[in-house]
């Protein structure tokens, strides 16, 4: 009992989510691995002044990245639908606007118009950084950055005399992650590149909430593909069968 | 001053970095004339390609109708599953990155200055700009290729002094390769290697900054 | 001084220090006393045990003759395979640990102050120790239970003002459980909270070195 | 042909690893992970002045720690055949002696006859430190070992209000890990606990080479279950069938 995860509806998990909470989305950007289910619900929540971390952020919705096409495909979403309703006031991610410029990114305008900062992190860096706060590091150095803007205000040092920049650990209050398949505990198994920054999202986050395909008794995922450790979750939810999304 | 001779087209740049693609090595192909590369390869090489997202092995991609969005490449397209492959997280994705286990990276250019510092992620007047993983790629693999265009639209030299655009990393090139030249980097300076056919080396030091040290073996751009 | 009565054995130790792990938790239980609470859980109380090497839920042993050794725990010993348990390689593993996603971590003990330092690891004089996995659960669990005998075999204190060995981590101690006594880590001091069956807490001051402050809710052992 | 990472035999494996080397040795200690062939034919190459890292070493010997038992059952190895035959003059580990001194192993012995240097880690400062030297990562803060003899002659740092130790990346000239199938490409799959320190030892090494049970063409792995890449991976060798070591 004690080790029960699931929850009753995509509304129900995402109902606690406080103005001001920093939202881990994972997911690379594109379909695969992003709970697009989940984001909707919180976007329907309607909590405010959120700041989302995620790693390409908004240009699904502009340019169609990393999602299916045809006629029977759904339009893309993307994080972008946090900073149209308002709620979002900061991003901090490594990919926040495609090459071309037209349209806008529903990110881009509401950075525009002052109403969102954006934090840019080199992929690698965001990803050590929240992969850190899961893992009880508080801070570590990276090559990369160095002589760059990205170092502007951090410290550096060298290391076999190579400089390398000190980057700190990146925490949450919720990480949004999305699996295949869930058990009853709460532990997840991922298919193809849907891992991404799943994986450490859920580690770093006070509180994980897993959108899944489909839920199993614990037995029901191979002890050799546990893709995050029930440990790590809080809440699962189930996808309904059909579901148009990816 | 007008172009001595036709510059070369993106799939030629391509196939001329083709060349430089190691057998058996870990390559990543950056968004634009990179990831044309990979159709571009002389025959008998075997390269194992990684994107950021977490794969590695990929070849051919299906497409956007056909293919499985969870299983991606990084510049958003479906990758055909083929025997060898692996997926795994952003976590090893960027250990193998940072690590230095990339045995070549190809990456597009704004600016590449005489040094080797590149360019590449931000036009300041743009705005925001998009660093995703170029940064990471381009500070650590052990060998960067730029490929791009020798100019802007406006036939100005895209090879400088000293990059006016933010750097994605300072002395990180190895080699550019262009639409009318293959530059090597080296301690001394740029090295012009090989010139696009109908170009001497005096013209593409006309379209380019920096003095460019003519290699005792300059030849015609070779292509795979 | 002769005791007063009896001292509980290893596993009513065991038994006591069961009642304190939380229904759900992530356990980590070392080598001795510790590995006993398992099998001794109040009913209805389910944990996920974690081993440092690389595995979560396990629950009993197989023999070593018909245990499978690509299937192990830290201490050595081969896990059946039940459901819901998964594997994973040793970065994970301190992930997990270092992470501070461990619940409740039971140690050994060769000494316990005031403060709540433990010392577990070397006795100067045994020449070399063994850290293993022990400094990364101290210093990191988010509850640490010491269970251990009271004394040493020559009757002196092992809870004790100041360590005289070196420490595994400092003020991390949450609770120590002994064949006479539980008492509670706190702020102010050692709060006694339970006494063995025919002691006295002045019984037990009489074997531990810092002053202990006697709950007003003390109380006889409670066993699961 | 350029991905092809077959060994022809154990000895040809190891046969360039020089004096003075380091070297190191996958599993957590007992027999799971433990490429215990690679380890016999290095014994029997003969390099010395090696530094071995490794984590649970030299206790399988005394205690049958992590060994099958019965009458079938080798004898135990471990990473004390090097300490016996005067081979290593350097240990880096979290674990060399069991609790009981007698017998001695191997390692403690060489260190009572000051033959060898014995550098005890905590277990997971020691992984975390193999697992930057793959990752690119020269240093890291760690709140283990603070307080505690581990700490000394180290820098400290505090965090948000709590002390941490900077450690540094841990690398080696050779990493020799067991799993339990290979492809041709180096690609290897791990099963159970036998992962533990292979994974990240294959990536901190300047050549791994790996022990497994069985070599098959790519696409005989699960693209899910690939557990170290081949990218990592420069010589594999396939033991016999029945060999009777686990």
């Amino acid at each position: 009992m004690a080790l029960n995860r699931i929850a009753e509806s995509f509304a129900a998990a995402v109902a606690d989510i406080p103005d001001g909470a920093s939202i881990m989305i994972g997911g690379f950007g594109g379909a695969g691995g992003q709970p697009t289910r989940l984001m909707l619900a919180l976007r329907n929540h309607g909590a405010k002044n959120l700041t989302i971390i995620g790693n390409v952020a908004g240009i699904s919705m502009t340019t169609g990245y990393g999602w299916p096409e045809g006629p029977d495909a759904p339009a893309p979403v993307d994080q972008g639908i946090f900073f149209a309703s308002g709620q979002a006031t900061r991003i901090i991610c490594s990919f926040p606007v495609p090459g071309t410029t037209n349209p806008l990114s529903e990110i881009e305008k509401a950075w525009r118009e002052g109403r969102a900062k954006v934090d840019i992190v080199p992929q690698g860096t965001l990803i050590e950084r929240i992969r850190s706060a899961g893992a009880g590091i508080p801070a570590f150095y990276t090559p990369t950055g160095v002589g760059t803007p990205v170092a502007e205000g951090k410290e550096s040092r060298e290391f076999g005399g190579r400089t390398y920049l000190l980057e700190h650990a990146l925490h949450a209050d919720y990480a949004l992650v999305r699996a295949q398949r869930a058990d009853t505990h709460g532990n997840l198994q991922y298919v193809g590149t849907s891992r991404a920054f799943g994986p450490a999202m859920a580690t770093a986050a006070k509180v994980t909430i897993a959108e899944v395909d489909e839920i199993v008794e614990p037995g029901g995922i191979d002890p050799e593909r546990v893709g995050t450790l029930g440990a790590y979750v809080n809440r699962i939810v189930r996808r309904e069968p059909g579901d148009p999304y990816p | 001053m007008t172009d001595p001779a036709r510059r070369l087209n993106r799939t030629e740049i391509a196939r001329r970095v083709a060349l430089d693609l190691p057998d058996g090595g870990i390559v990543n192909l950056g968004i634009g004339i990179p990831a044309l590369c990979a159709d571009l390869l002389p025959e008998g090489v075997e390269l194992r390609y990684h994107a950021e997202n977490g794969i590695l092995g990929f070849t051919e991609m299906l497409t956007k109708s056909t293919g499985d969005p969870n299983i991606m490449e990084a510049s958003g397209n479906f990758p055909k599953l083929v025997p060898g492959m692996a997926f795994f997280d952003s976590v090893e994705s960027f250990n193998l990155v940072r690590g230095g286990h990339i045995d070549v990276t190809v990456l597009g250019g704004l600016q590449v200055s005489r040094a080797g510092d590149l360019a590449n992620w931000l036009i300041p007047k743009r705005g925001i700009g998009s660093i995703g993983g170029g940064m990471d790629l381009a500070a650590n693999a052990k060998r960067v290729i730029v490929a791009m265009e020798h100019t802007t639209r406006d036939n100005q030299p895209k090879i400088v002094n000293r990059c006016s655009f933010p750097l994605t990393a300072p002395a990180c090139v190895d080699e550019i390769v262009t639409d009318v030249a293959v530059i090597k980097v080296t301690a001394d300076g740029l090295v012009l290697m090989e010139t696009a056919p109908g170009w001497s080396p005096e013209d593409v030091q006309a379209i380019t900054e920096p003095e460019l040290i003519v290699s005792d073996t300059v030849s015609v751009i070779r292509q795979a």
